[in-house]
């Protein structure tokens, strides 16, 4: 059997499944997530590190969802999808037209508020 | 004789079923191409291909020139000529991209049919069991998820060529594609709305709509392009622009991008996208199928269920399920045909129409034809 | 001039539907589909060569099997793709075509570069280079492609004209013309 | 020779355009100065007017003057002096410019005219263009397009006449074609002097013949097939061999002897077909000799030298020219330049002299004057080693003083320019002692004696400038590309000279630069000598250029008169102008 | 009105019982002494005469003499020549033969006197080849003046030397063209001289001022040498002075050369009643009036026009039978007096055929130097050659025609015009019966005539 | 086997992430986001919601990133140069990376206490328990995330229509 290391992390021995591994990668890729919002400085990189921000949140609701044997974990993951979908679109609209006045998505060159 | 292959190990299973896909789809695929070529050729008055024979054979006296003059060892050149060709990659394009776009179309083409029912056949307790590589319950969504995921061949194809027609080809497939799946998930809502009735287990399994399409009753023996036609034009005029299928081949239309997406490919790499499409077209001919011509039932109010009993089959699993697999095929047969028909009869619309018939017309037409069977099934069902 | 703008008609539901036309369509490509082939099985079957056909270019010889080019190079002056190549000669004192004076003692035709064009034929005072029903060319290497004298002869074969015009002149210089 | 001060110009009115011409002028050439183009066949510009081909013929008239009070007569129509037209057509040849002559070239009567002399002149004429040389630049033919009536109402038999007749060894005559112009008979007798051919027979029969027991084989035979307006004479060298409409025609002069007579070369693909005169009315007219035509032949010579050699075997231009310069550094140098070379190579071979501080010698070649346009001095270019001072005064037949230094053992490397030092002089014992560094065109005694060897180019595949008897600098451009391992003369003497020079510094500019281009060739030569002044190779015009000859009057050059020349006595500075046709100055 | 009666000035001995050509018989008949009374004048009042007496060359161009004279250019040194003209090959001509047979030392004198008049050391007479026989007879007569010392040096005394050489011609036609007779007279080609500049009062024989004169005209100058201008001016009519030999040929009665005072009799007169008229049972049908390369004249054409009488224009409307035989009334109606040699056709010929003959006559004759009369004059022959034998066209008179047209005015000499008369005028007068003759031949028998040409 | 799966799921998912943040070029950034998506769907599939796995796949994989690799070929821009990091984003990074490491770590000794997943049924499969959920007890948000929907689509209709009114003030 293959141990990952970070599932060794969350438990001694050979490792089953837990819900603490799901948290903890939930964590771990929200945390990634976070950091690539917090050092990239392209808008949509930014945007992407978002995504992965969210579907970290969805992988928790999920896990909590299975373990616990209800589905408003689940139920909520269709808001989070829906959301995110929605705000993708809105987003990247608002980049595509923030290139073609700006013609730069770098986060450090949009310094400007107007024009 | 199911026995020994279902004791087998699941890994030994998963990879004849693999296998299987492969060497039943590829050849499948290349079938396909040479019966477009007949079915032009037909269409335009003229006898396509039949020039080639292996020397060995020529000397068969009736089979050989037959089967010469139907083309079938065209399939067989064609698809040695794309394995021996030299792989031509240009020096301007991204190579990992170029090299791996190629391979995603093959990936979602082939693990869709996977989730694909393509027969039954009556286990010894006289239950009708499906034929699925995988039946899933929620294959219709499996099938619109996966083969989304499509569209990434092609535009990382058009990107990776690092040129200005398949750049083109690439942004003119990935907005078309995603444009008409809208239109078409809406328009097979109906047909699960009809099969989930409020007491029935909630299903989005393919076999199921099957089984709706063979219950006794008009309702229940109508096939659904009887019951929803709107549905049904609509998931085919969306199957036509989600497979890249002319009038919707925008994407490699070669009057105004040359090749479109695959203009720089060549050889094998090439020939992988042309079976991915035909398999797409596969895929999408046997989902309407199911969904809408009855799957493996003969005829509309003839269920294979009735037909086995009327030939006495029922007793026979094999035989009754090589002949709902023929039957199954051949309806995809047909449709398969029906797009070539249609691509030697439509000619191809501007870019601007296909995006306004996605968005202006099937799109409207797809949520009206929603509200309006969720009102009559809920009526109906009340 | 009136320009008399015409409305164009609307389009009933129908058409506008589109699926009719395309029905419509659909059982007209079908009729295709059984109706037999019109097109002709090349290298079986041949193709009737209309008249005034300009096939590959061919040097002709008269009735009498007399070589009819005087190596006058207009063809290979006119010929857009510089396709002919011709090297003039004498025609030695002791033949018989001696009145003559000139012939061709290359005549190569390059139908790699050939575009069919017939200026040629059109250009050769002495109607000697033909464009006739030959039609297909083809060879291994470059060189095949090149047609030399002895190719265009046998290629273009004997014409049946009966201008004679060097034997007029031979003729007349037999029997002189006295004061 | 002198033109007068003032040439009295008349003003004649052709087609309602006036123009001003010295008086004698024929209405031909006054009408080609206002662009009007009058049609002729016998008409030559260098020849006695005939006046028989009447194709020029014009309508003239002369303003109207009442002869008892010698008062004009004025139009009234027009309020300009009354014109008394000639009801007859007139031969523009033979009319001469006179104050107030009008002519009209284009009125229906010159027209008929034009059009009656075309139908006449083709009616007994084989049109057989398809296999005569001169399709493509026959008069004929062009006039017959401009002003034939374009289809044939003779039905009778045409005259026969002899055909394929050798009217000498150069010359092929076709009688049937012939127009009786008489160009060549006029030609024959009054430039070339040798009164050979002429007509038998009367009218339509009339037959160009040479006379009994005569045949055309002077020197200037082939003239006579250039002025010819048709093809009746060929010339049997160029018969048969392409079309003219074929060849590219390159300015170029007849490297034969010191007259530069200026010539065209016609070419076509890399082969010279042929070689004709070019009209320079300063130096040959519009003839040269058989002779010069012939010279393209050592193009494609058999002897022709063909690789680099270094002791005999097959190198590489640089290997080769370290060799020669390992030869000639090692001191004892004598340089043999050449007449034969253009002025640039003298320039350059001067500059290598100089660097090898090396004595020059050149050869001198001199044979008999034919009085017309071949001068005694077989060199083309001798003035052009005077001009650029690679030598002072004027060559020796025999290079004997160089072999006394030989046998003396004062020279152990000769490098030569262009000459067979075997043919000057040397022997094979004074060429087996030396070692011998050799540019040149074709193999002779020198270039198997060397020990270095460059095939250079002939005046067809090189540019260059040439000073002829005159001191006129006279340029030729390439006609054909170089033959295969031969490389350019300048090339080869630039980079010996950069190998002989190396870390010393020889001139003013250290190191020694040269180029074998001749645009910055010539800036060079310009600054460095004097006489060329400010010319460069661009902007001598196609007619050459007169230089200054003051400081070379006094040499004994051993020229005699020909066509445009006559020798200046030498006599003491300061010189007069050389009796010389006045310079034609670049337009 | 009947014709009036010969006027025998240069024939005057000629055909006289016993009149020979030697010397003792013309000085018996006063021959030398008008010579002998000239040398007693000056020059310049000899040429005065001949410029008052109005004596128009009798060549066929009808140049008058005196300003012939007039324009030789005396100021340039060189040497004046003067030639005789007596290559007479105008077919229907033959009047200067008989002067040279029968009268040569009348020539002889008329040399001599004009070479008097005109300071001229050297004359030739350039007798046509084909004359061995009047070659002969001059070189005679010459070598009996020269023994009298009538030519030669220092003649008779007067301090004035002249030699006259006879010059045998070389046979053709166009040396009796003045500047093809000069060149012949070189050497050379008898190629005529292209004028301007080779005029021969300026530039002939051998570049120096020549003057060439027929040998009638010579005869006359004798003549009024003797009688002066005046004198010489009351015979004939104005403008048309002394008398014309007319050799008439053809289809009348007496043809032969006869004399009369110029413009005294009409051409009716010559024909019907000087010769004899018609042949028996035929008519006329047409003739040459002056050579055959003057334009023809059909018989019952009528000619309009007015013309000049004294100072009166007066209408005149003449059959060819009302034609006075002068110069300027045969110019008149479109032909010319030319040499005198009056041609006559009689309603056997046709005229296709006579024309060919004639056209037959002038491409042989054509010199060759300038291009239209060279294969003009040929290709004329060739169609009607062509049409002769009986492979005749309707479009060969358009053809012919056009041919003609396109010749005369061209040419360096007048014999353009010369080969195209007789086709542009048999055409304009009979063109009925070129178009006609393909029928015509078709019909008839082939002409014994074809067979010369 | 499903702890196998995990693991591969796991370290895909996270290595791809990985790839997200640390890759220069934009389009192997949303080809890495796809790829962890997938993996991220397979762990769905791993807890037996399978609708959700292939919706998320169908929604992110189908459409958002391809919306992503979308606008960065449209842009063409390959992600840009990233700055380098300053000692003050290190000494952060640092701080924040053991921050999460400590997180990870005081997970661990719960580990024991929670349910097995073998003990729970497999409810995420159901396509009725969802439809379900929606229209009864979460009909509001529903209700409300239709009407973001139909706001977010106005408001990338309005973004992405060109004014030229407005372009020409500029």
């Amino acid at each position: 059997m293959i141990h990952s290391p970070l599932i060794l992390a969350a438990g001694q021995g050979p490792f089953e499944a837990t819900l603490n591994a799901y948290v903890i990668l939930s964590a771990v890729l929200f945390a990634i997530g976070f950091f690539g919002v917090l050092l990239r400085k392209n808008t949509l990189v930014i945007f992407m590190c978002l995504e992965l921000m969210l579907v970290a949140a969805t992988l928790g609701l999920v896990a909590f969802s299975r373990y616990n044997g209800t589905m408003d974990g689940n139920v909520f993951v269709f808001f989070i999808l829906t959301v995110a979908a929605a705000e993708v679109a809105v987003g990247l609209a608002i980049i595509v037209a923030l290139f073609r006045k700006r013609q730069t998505i770098q986060v450090d060159e949009l310094d400007a508020l107007k024009n | 004789m199911f026995d020994f292959y279902f004791n087998l190990p699941f890994w030994l299973r998963s990879v004849l079923q693999g296998l299987a896909v492969i060497f039943v789809i590829f050849p499948l695929a290349g079938a396909c191409s040479l019966a477009e070529r007949k079915v032009s050729a037909w269409i335009q008055g003229r006898p396509g291909p039949n020039r080639a024979i292996p020397f060995w054979f020529a000397w068969v006296p009736v089979l050989g020139p037959l089967l010469q003059r139907l083309g079938v060892f065209h399939l067989m050149a064609d698809g040695a000529k794309f394995l021996f060709k030299e792989e031509p990659v240009p020096g301007h394009v991204n190579k990992f991209y170029f090299i791996l776009a190629p391979v995603i179309a093959m990936i979602p083409a082939f693990s869709t049919v996977t989730v694909v029912p393509f027969g039954a056949y009556f286990d010894p307790s006289h239950r009708l069991i499906p034929l699925a590589l995988a039946n899933v319950d929620i294959g219709i969504l499996a099938i619109f998820a996966v083969s989304s995921l499509g569209v990434y061949s092609l535009i990382l194809a058009g990107w990776a060529s690092n040129s200005k027609y398949p750049f083109l080809g690439g942004v003119r497939a990935s907005a078309q594609l995603i444009s008409y799946e809208l239109a078409m998930t809406l328009s097979v809502i109906p047909v699960f709305l009809w099969i989930n009735a409020p007491d029935a287990p909630a299903t989005l399994s393919l076999a199921t709509v099957v089984e709706f399409q063979s219950k006794p009753g008009f309702w229940g023996g109508t096939w659904f392009i009887f019951a929803m036609p709107l549905s049904a034009i609509i998931f085919m005029i969306s199957l036509f622009a989600e497979t890249n299928r002319q009038p919707f081949d925008m994407p490699e239309s070669e009057a105004d991008l040359v090749g479109g997406f695959h203009t720089e490919y060549g050889a094998f790499k090439w020939s992988l996208f042309f079976v991915a499409e035909y398999s797409h077209m596969i895929v999408g001919s046997a989902v309407f199928t199911l969904l809408f011509l009855g799957g493996w039932n003969p005829l509309p109010w003839l269920s294979l269920a009735k037909f086995a009993e009327l030939v006495h089959l029922v007793d026979q699993p094999l035989i009754l399920g090589l002949v709902s697999i023929g039957i199954f095929l051949g309806k995809v047969v047909v449709l398969l045909f029906f797009f070539m028909w249609v691509r030697w009869t439509v000619p191809r619309f501007r870019y601007d129409q296909v995006m306004k018939l996605g968005w202006q017309k099937l799109l409207p037409l797809a949520i009206f034809n929603l509200i309006a069977y969720a009102i009559g099934i809920a009526v109906i069902q009340k | 001039m009136a320009v008399i703008p015409l409305e164009r008609k609307p389009l009933t539901l129908s058409e506008r539907a589109y699926l009719p036309q395309i029905a419509s369509g659909l059982k007209t490509t079908l009729k295709h589909l059984f109706a037999p082939n019109v097109t002709l099985e090349y290298p079986e079957q041949r193709p009737a060569i209309p008249t005034g056909y300009r096939g590959v270019p061919t040097l002709v010889k008269d009735p009498h099997g007399r070589e009819k080019c005087v190596s006058c190079q207009l063809c290979e002056f006119v010929c857009p793709p510089k396709a002919i190549r011709i090297t003039p000669g004498e025609i030695p004192p002791d033949s018989a075509t001696a009145h003559v004076e000139k012939g061709p003692q290359a005549f190569d035709i390059d139908m790699l570069r050939c575009i069919y064009c017939g200026l040629c034929q059109e250009v050769c005072p002495e109607e000697a280079i033909f464009l006739q029903q030959q039609y297909s060319m083809v060879g291994y290497t470059r060189e095949e492609m090149v047609n030399h004298k002895d190719r265009l002869y046998e290629l273009g074969g004997t014409l049946p004209d009966q201008h004679f015009k060097w034997d007029k002149k031979k003729a007349a210089a037999e029997h002189g013309n006295a004061h | 020779m002198i033109a007068p001060a003032k040439p009295d110009l008349v003003t004649v009115n052709i087609d309602g355009k006036e123009v001003a011409v010295p008086k004698g002028t024929n209405v031909i050439e006054a009408a080609r100065l206002v662009g009007v183009d009058v049609p002729h066949y016998c008409y030559h510009p260098k020849l006695t007017v005939a006046g028989n081909c009447r194709m020029c013929l014009i309508e003239m008239g002369m303003p109207a003057v009442d002869p008892a009070t010698k008062t004009p007569i004025m139009d009234p129509a027009t309020g300009k002096q009354k014109i008394n037209w000639i009801p007859r057509p007139q031969i523009g040849c033979g009319t001469n410019a006179s104050p107030g002559l009008h002519v009209r070239t284009n009125t229906p009567l010159v027209r008929d005219c034009q059009q009656g002399v075309m139908e006449f002149l083709l009616i007994n004429h084989p049109l057989d263009c398809p296999i005569c040389d001169q399709a493509g630049e026959c008069k004929l033919q062009e006039q017959a397009t401009d002003y034939g009536r374009g289809y044939s109402r003779y039905i009778e038999q045409k005259n026969v006449k002899p055909k394929r007749t050798q009217l000498g060894p150069r010359v092929t005559l076709d009688d049937e074609r012939c127009i009786l112009c008489s160009r060549c008979v006029r030609f024959s007798k009054e430039i070339a002097k040798d009164d050979v051919l002429g007509f038998i027979d009367r009218g339509s029969y009339s037959t160009l013949t040479c006379f009994p027991g005569k045949t055309l084989s002077n020197n200037y035979s082939l003239n006579t097939v250039d002025i010819c307006p048709v093809g009746a004479l060929t010339s049997t060298d160029f018969r048969f061999k392409m079309r003219v409409w074929f060849l590219k025609q390159t300015f170029s002069l007849d490297a034969e002897s010191s007259v530069g007579a200026n010539t065209t070369v016609w070419s076509r693909e890399g082969v010279i077909y042929r070689v004709t005169p070019r009209r320079n009315d300063e130096v040959n007219d519009t003839w040269m000799s058989d002779s010069g035509r012939l010279l393209f032949k050592q193009v494609k010579a058999d002897n022709r030298l063909a690789g680099i050699k270094v002791n005999g075997t097959e190198s590489a231009l640089d290997i080769a020219v370290n060799a020669a310069a390992q030869l000639l550094k090692a001191g004892s140098v004598a340089v043999v330049g050449s007449g034969r070379s253009t002025v640039e190579e003298q320039f350059l071979t001067k500059k290598l002299a100089a660097a090898l501080g090396a004595s020059v010698s050149l050869v001198s070649r001199v044979g008999q004057g034919d009085k017309l346009l071949i001068s005694a001095d077989r060199n083309p270019n001798v003035r052009g080693a005077l001009v650029t001072g690679l030598i002072a005064a004027l060559p020796a037949a025999q290079l004997t003083t160089l072999a006394a230094d030989v046998d003396a053992g004062k020279i152990k490397t000769i490098i030569s320019v262009g000459e067979d030092l075997a043919a000057a002089g040397l022997t094979a014992a004074q060429l087996a002692q030396i070692s011998i560094v050799y540019l040149g065109t074709h193999a002779n005694a020198t270039s198997a004696a060397a020990k270095v060897t460059f095939p250079t180019l002939t005046s067809f595949e090189k540019s260059g400038t040439f000073v002829n008897q005159q001191f006129r600098i006279q340029k030729f451009v390439r006609a054909v590309p170089g033959s295969a391992g031969a490389n350019d003369d300048l090339l080869v003497l630039s980079k010996l000279i950069a190998a002989v020079s190396e870390g010393r510094a020889l001139s003013p500019r250290a190191p020694f630069e040269t180029s074998f281009d001749l645009a910055s060739l010539w800036t060079q030569l310009a600054a460095e000598v004097p006489a060329l002044g400010t010319m460069n190779f661009a902007n001598i015009p196609d007619t050459g250029l007169l230089l200054d000859a003051t400081s070379w009057l006094a040499l004994p050059f051993v020229e005699g008169e020909t066509l445009h020349y006559k020798p200046a006595a030498p006599q003491p500075a300061p010189a007069k102008e050389p009796a010389s046709p006045p310079t034609s100055t670049p337009a | 009105m009947p014709a009036p009666q010969q006027r025998r000035i240069i024939f005057q001995h000629i055909d006289e019982p016993g009149y020979t050509n030697d010397l003792a018989c013309y000085l018996k008949h006063g021959g030398y002494e008008v010579m002998k009374k000239s040398f007693a004048r000056k020059p310049e009042e000899l040429i005065d005469e001949v410029k008052k007496s109005g004596l128009r060359g009798r060549g066929g161009a009808g140049f008058p003499c005196g300003v012939k004279w007039g324009l030789v250019d005396r100021k340039s040194g060189k040497p004046i020549y003067l030639i005789v003209n007596a290559d007479e090959s105008e077919p229907g001509t033959f009047k200067d033969r008989y002067i040279m047979h029968q009268d040569p030392h009348q020539l002889i004198e008329g040399t001599i006197i004009s070479c008097f008049a005109n300071n001229v050391k050297q004359a030739y007479i350039y007798i046509r080849g084909e004359m061995p026989h009047g070659a002969r007879i001059l070189e005679k007569a010459i070598a009996e003046a020269r023994a009298a010392n009538f030519v030669g040096p220092n003649i008779l005394g007067s301090n004035y030397s002249c030699e006259i050489y006879v010059h045998r011609g070389a046979g053709a036609y166009i040396c009796g063209e003045e500047t093809g007779l000069i060149e012949s007279l070189e050497g050379k080609r008898a190629n005529p001289r292209i004028k301007p500049p080779y005029f021969p009062a300026v530039l002939g024989l051998y570049q120096c001022p020549t003057i060439v004169n027929n040998v009638e005209t010579l005869c006359h100058v004798k003549f009024i040498a003797d009688v002066g201008g005046e004198a010489f001016t009351k015979v004939g009519t104005p403008g048309n002075t002394g008398t014309r030999i007319f050799c008439v040929s053809g289809h009348v009665q007496r043809p032969g050369y006869y004399e009369f005072e110029a413009g005294k009799i009409t051409m009716g007169q010559l024909l019907n009643e000087v010769c004899g008229g018609p042949l028996p049972g035929r008519t006329f049908k047409a003739v040459i009036p002056g050579g055959s390369s003057a334009k023809i004249m059909r018989f019952g054409e009528r000619y309009k026009g007015k013309r000049k009488v004294g100072a009166d224009l007066i209408d005149y409307d003449w059959g060819v039978e009302d034609v006075p035989m002068d110069f300027d009334s045969l110019g008149m109606i479109g032909t010319m007096g030319g040499s005198g040699g009056v041609i006559v056709m009689d309603d056997t010929v046709n005229m296709v055929e006579a024309l060919a003959n004639i056209n037959a006559f002038y491409s042989h004759e054509s010199c060759g130097q300038c291009t239209p009369c060279r294969e003009g004059s040929l290709w004329m022959k060739r169609i009607t050659t062509r049409m002769v034998h009986g492979d005749a066209r309707a479009e060969d008179a358009a053809l012919l025609k056009s041919v003609a047209d396109q010749i005369p005015g061209r040419t360096i000499c007048a014999f353009g015009e010369a080969c195209s008369w007789p086709t542009q005028s048999f055409i304009a007068k009979f063109g009925d019966e070129f178009k006609s003759y393909p029928e015509t031949k078709k019909t008839a028998k082939p002409a014994e005539a074809t067979a010369l040409i | 086997m499903s702890d196998l799966l995990f693991n591969f799921f796991a370290v895909f998912t996270v290595v791809c992430a990985v790839g997200v943040v640390v890759n220069k070029n934009a389009v192997n950034a949303s080809m890495c986001l796809l790829l962890s998506l997938i993996g991220v769907a397979g762990l769905f599939a791993l807890l037996e919601a399978y609708l959700l796995a292939f919706v998320l796949l169908l929604v992110y994989g189908g459409a958002v990133a391809a919306l992503f690799l979308f606008i960065v070929m449209l842009l063409d821009m390959q992600g840009g140069k990233r700055p380098p990091f300053k000692r003050a984003t290190l000494v952060a990074s640092t701080v924040a990376a053991g921050l999460l490491a400590v997180g990870v770590l005081s997970l661990r000794p719960q580990a024991g206490q929670l349910p097995a997943p073998a003990e729970i049924p497999a409810i995420g499969a159901s396509l009725k328990l969802y439809a379900y959920q929606l229209f009864t007890t979460y009909l509001l948000p529903v209700q409300i995330i239709g009407f973001l929907l139909l706001i977010a689509m106005l408001g990338v209709i309005v973004l992405s229509k060109k004014f030229e009114g407005v372009e020409d003030i500029k």
